[in-house]
């Protein structure tokens, strides 16, 4: 039992650590939120180059052939150098496509882990507040694609989007070919790249179908429980980051006579910070442990969730009190993180849905 | 105890609010809206409305152009302005005029006060620096005698409204030697000053701030507010009218009130525990806020000073409007992150997104005096703790 | 529009204050709550001498002729003397005896406001978690009165209790006698008496009937917003006691060579007892004044009681934070008033409860 | 990372739990639970058999007659007999026990800790005074040497256990003139020592504690334990086992089980939502509780200092249990506030109430290091903050 890095997710974490530090400086990271200058296919492909679009792929695919946790250290690092990158969610395709036993879904993890194309997956998504947590599914009828999926995650730079399909009326789980659809960027309340697809009668073979039945239904399911898991371990290296600022700013900034960090209600509330932060961190990978060990497991992922919404408030709130003006000018990096911490509660399923995943966990959904 | 709304100003809001809502000012406010609220060309000419029809200053003393009522118009003024997300030209109105009025000298008096009461000048506050901001005494621009005038040196930061302002209220040290509460002078300076120079500062809520810069800066010493070396004095004297101004409640019971509105539209599932949860919770919240409110408005129209009580209030409001805003977006879900301009934002009645409004919401945490700095206030002043 | 004492208010808040000051120091406090030595009928017969126990009764009845924000401030300074005394639910049966058309309702009121009965009333009370609010009501058959009454605060020394009955399947509401009843003294978390009532074929006539039909749904419902409205001002009163022991404790007390009150976090922790203590007491006259004002509008009450069990808890955790080992010490006050303060929280209908109701008042329960 | 809880701890977990819940120690547990687990007559049977059969000191080394297991296994003790709400001699097997292998003398060693292992004896700690309190250094109760004795006089306060432990575990000032942390020493004195005087202090949720006297009680010399004046040292050098053994974990999730299948028996609504949203927080809540709980476990077993984990396990875990139960309370109703004895009360399966276990949630805000005093603790060692 031991609640620190191996050494091969030591060296995972130095080497991503550096390699972002160096290529993604600030201001970098400002061009890419200001929307002039999106990460471009050129980095993408650097990334790919390092391995990290595939981690979690088998290696006899050209994957990493890594485990959840070590791939998610390295997640974590995107997450602390504030990088919106895709790491995550193509991590997630290759899962599930290594995953998927129909169709060409071999080719697909090929071309993942080779770099020749990238994937992106579609978050839960509620699609009014009158509904409950849904999947907005594309449906096939007759050979022909319809349907929207809204807001897919760095969509604009991928090839191929996964999420789930109602295929003459049964479940299905599928690869959708973006350059057949119409792509809608839109921006959300944090810098990352996302865009609405619409699938305006489109070939059926436009897609691919990777599972159907109840292998799509364990797909979905899978997808659901790794991206969240995935997102809230970025979060924390969010966190983390926004926790370190703040942390030297209060150390370095000198107001009445002392730096801000000898005031007790200051260090009060960084302590809050660091309690925030740690919890978040470790009931996120903790989860994700669970989860690798028995996949039909993923109830410790929907109450690290419910944890990290609230801790994403109070990180949100103490984080911008304690830096005062500097933390809200967009030519520092604070708001880059806060804004993504607060997109991220609300992403891919909120509270509602948590609890009531959480609930069904428990036994304590209610007598009809 | 009474709290009971007087029946005039109960009478005066419905009016001003039918008046906001009538047809003659519905282009007005939809500019507004489209401006986001933070002033501007929309914003000015919102306030020149406003100040011809006389809806400025309804609480200003008659002597100087008001209308001599309680200060509880105030609160009804600002409250269906808030209602409405429409700009309030908060410092020029509620700071600078009623310093001016206890303060100025004749020639002030005669050459803003009148403006101000018809919505056409507006200032800017200069006080805030890159190295004094919870510790505002700290700061260092100064302002050095030279025969008639003052000679400005320094930066001042978070200069909000300056490009748009006709001046800045600033904040200089003129007395270098003094402790360093006592070498502070205000003077007010014109923004098309020589040696002004203004830089946009861009917040993470999308508005535009300002860094100014004063680089041999002159003014007549006619321009100096009270007496020289003062200036702290006027700056922390807390105004009865900035009291009754700066609650937010407005604002977060217009989003209540329309979230509200869509669940009875849309239908609220009994089986959403967290929404139904949380929709109570908030309405309990705002509850207190309004009562806490209405008792600052109250005590101040009395003619008391709620010292800790609008440091409560401050705390209270805004912290809870952080969270509030980031639970109105769990209930509406992703779809309520779009950004304006893009497919399927949510814009509320206003036109504004609620992500804009998580954006915007951190300010109120350190401006206005940082909820730490007020909590210390409660703690002296409420508690009478020794410090 | 004033949010401070009348004259009136002053006058009776003083006088009430100085008397309880003197009549139950903290070793009579002590006593009381042991149990070796309740408050006595002596003791009680003074508090009726005052006339403090039908302060809204109507003048010609014998009553003090009060509003209920007079009231309300002697039944504040029972809270913040910590002395159990049924002031408030005496006059909430006075209020409801007023205002009851049937039976001996006068000669009743009479004999409350001339001392020489005591009266009490039941509280709202979930039976069980799996039961929505409901009272435990009585029934009357054939002449004949069954049920229990549980937890009737002050019904060892009251004479009589109102509460709801259903009399031949219809609602009533009734005084009911205490003397032919079985009562089961109990003691709850905080130090009142309370008692279980249990009616065991006892004759009808030992009940009055006060009302019928929709004028006893009518009582019920006053019953239940005035017993919550002013045991919230009740309890505000014990908040600001605690308030302030704690405001003087941690100025006298020295550690580190200093008065706690200047170590910042203490100040912070105090000034965030102060805030929950100021609101709770605002709420809660607001509410009692917007339901004088409309007694249809019973909603302000159920917010107020919302935001005050949260308040409790705070109040609870913070005072004793501050206090340390001093505060468990039952030969300190403090305890006397945190745990009526969380015995409040529970009461007379809790979260859930107020949740419900709440969203009621905003016209947002579940469609069918 | 590695999450998985070794095999042979889990083991050893469930046939200590197969022993606790057996027929044979069903007496033993249910007399435990009648005298409300504050220790007394039925505590110390029951530590007598648990000494007898083995089960303390399972991680002690195997030296001083333990184990010689990892920590992991007293927290596996801890948490099964915490989730049985079943007392532990913590003090005496966490503190005293590990202080005196560390640093007792052989004389020490041989009188105290095969009684210990054995169940046979038990400690009590003297440390806090009516004015040292979270300033513990500032403790005043003097020990002065005489020929072969040191001479106590002085009073301790919350000297819980002492009405029924054999031995003080007492902390005294043996240098006046020295700065404070540098003149206190540990003493072991016989809690039947001359002038040595015990008064019962009853505290809010029931239970005893003791104000201790001291008038010339005489200990001999080789009552010190460690070196002179280095007691400080000793007191704050903070223990792996009272680390592993302070957490309330155990007894939350007893608390919460027995909650759910309350519910999961009777049923919930589906329409009360905040029993429900509720519910489904306290579940996550508790979830971080226990991961955190376990990395404050594995570090102590993988021989690292969890210096400001431990504090952070602390605040977290103690705040939210005044919060929870009160919540827990809620959810039951007012049936749930009768204290036991009387109609009606409503205990759980270890025959508890509720409304006791609120009132006993208070204490370990403070006890234990203010939970205040926590927080600064984690900003200068997990965060660095300067002092």
């Amino acid at each position: 039992m031991r609640y620190s890095d191996s050494e091969t997710q030591q060296l995972l974490r130095s080497t991503t650590r550096s390699y972002l530090a160096a290529e993604f400086p600030p201001e970098r990271l400002y061009e890419i939120e200001s929307g002039e200058s999106p990460l471009s296919s050129d980095e993408l492909q650097k990334l790919a180059g390092m391995g990290w679009l595939g981690l979690i792929g088998p290696e006899p695919a050209g994957g990493g052939g890594l485990g959840l946790l070590d791939a998610a250290v390295v997640i974590e690092e995107f997450g602390y150098a504030a990088v919106p990158a895709p790491v995550a969610f193509s991590n997630v395709a290759a899962d599930l496509l290594a995953r998927a036993k129909l169709g060409d879904s071999a080719r697909h993890l090929g071309n993942l882990t080779g770099g020749r194309q990238t994937y992106t997956v579609s978050e839960s998504t509620r699609a009014s507040d009158a509904e409950p947590a849904s999947y907005s599914s594309p449906t096939a009828v007759a050979g022909r694609l319809h349907g929207t999926l809204p807001r897919v995650p760095f969509a604009t730079t991928a090839d191929w989007v996964l999420a789930p399909l109602t295929l003459d009326g049964q479940p299905a789980f599928a690869a959708f070919a973006l350059d057949g659809a119409r792509i809608d960027e839109t921006h959300l309340l944090d810098r990352a790249s996302y865009a609405d697809i619409h699938l305006e009668d489109v070939r059926l073979d436009r897609a691919t179908i990777l599972a159907t039945g109840d292998d799509a239904l364990e797909l979905h399911d899978r997808c659901d429980a790794l991206v969240t898991a995935l997102s809230l371990i970025e979060t924390a290296g969010m966190m983390q980051r926004t926790l370190e600022l703040t942390g030297q700013y209060i150390t370095d900034r000198v107001q009445f006579g002392q730096p801000i960090a000898k005031f007790q209600a200051a260090r009060h509330r960084a302590a809050d910070l660091l309690m925030q932060t740690e919890t978040t961190r470790w009931a996120a990978f903790h989860a994700l442990w669970r989860f690798e060990q028995d996949p039909t497991d993923s109830d410790e992922i929907w109450l690290a969730k419910h944890w990290a919404v609230r801790a994403a408030d109070r990180v949100f709130q103490v984080s911008h009190l304690l830096h005062g003006g500097v933390g809200v000018d967009i030519e520092y990096p604070l708001h880059l993180y806060t804004q993504a911490i607060a997109a991220f509660a609300v992403r891919g399923g909120g509270m509602s849905e948590m609890v009531e995943r959480t609930l069904e966990g428990l036994d304590l959904t209610p007598r009809r | 105890m009474d709290f009971t709304y007087p029946a005039d100003v109960a009478e005066f809001r419905a009016e001003f609010g039918r008046y906001l809502d009538s047809e003659e000012m519905a282009e007005l406010v939809r500019q507004n809206h489209a401006e986001d609220g933070w002033g501007g060309v929309a914003a000015k000419a919102l306030w020149r409305k406003l100040g011809a029809d006389g809806y400025f200053g309804t609480g200003w003393p008659e002597e100087y152009g008001g209308g001599g009522k309680s200060l509880l118009y105030l609160h009804g003024f600002n409250y269906e302005m808030g209602y409405r997300r429409l700009p309030v030209p908060v410092v020029t109105l509620n700071t600078v005029g009623p310093t001016l009025m206890r303060i100025g000298s004749e020639e002030q008096k005669q050459a803003y006060l009148r403006k101000i009461l018809l919505g056409e000048i507006e200032f800017s506050i200069g006080y805030t620096e890159p190295e004094a901001g919870t510790d505002l005494a700290a700061l260092q621009t100064s302002a050095v005698r030279d025969g008639d005038d003052y000679v400005i040196n320094g930066q001042k930061v978070f200069t909000s409204g300056a490009h748009h302002a006709d001046y800045v209220w600033l904040a200089v040290r003129t007395d270098k030697d003094a402790p360093k509460h006592k070498g502070i002078s205000i003077l007010i300076v014109p923004i098309d000053a020589d040696g002004l120079e203004i830089r946009p500062l861009t917040i993470m809520g999308g508005g535009r701030s300002n860094i100014t810069y004063y680089s041999d800066v002159r003014v007549p010493v006619s321009a100096l507010v009270g007496e020289e070396n003062r200036g702290w004095q006027y700056i922390t004297t807390q105004l009865d009218f900035e009291r009754v101004a700066i609650s937010p409640i407005a604002q977060l019971e217009r989003v209540f009130d329309w979230l509200c509105e869509r669940f009875r539209e849309d239908g609220l599932p009994s089986t959403d525990a967290w929404t139904r949860a949380t929709l109570a919770r908030m309405a309990a919240d705002i509850n207190v806020l309004k009562v806490m409110e209405l008792k600052v408005a109250s005590m101040v129209a009395n003619g008391e000073v709620p010292v800790y009580e609008a440091s409560l209030l401050k705390v209270l409001s805004n912290e809870f409007r952080v969270t509030f805003i980031g639970e109105v977006l769990q209930m509406r879900g992703a779809a309520g992150l779009v950004q304006k301009g893009f497919p399927g934002a949510a814009l509320d009645r206003s036109e504004d997104t609620l992500e804009k409004q998580l954006r915007e919401s951190p300010i109120t945490l350190f401006g206005g005096g940082s909820n730490d700095v007020q909590r210390d206030i409660i703690a002296t002043h409420g508690l009478g703790l020794p410090r």
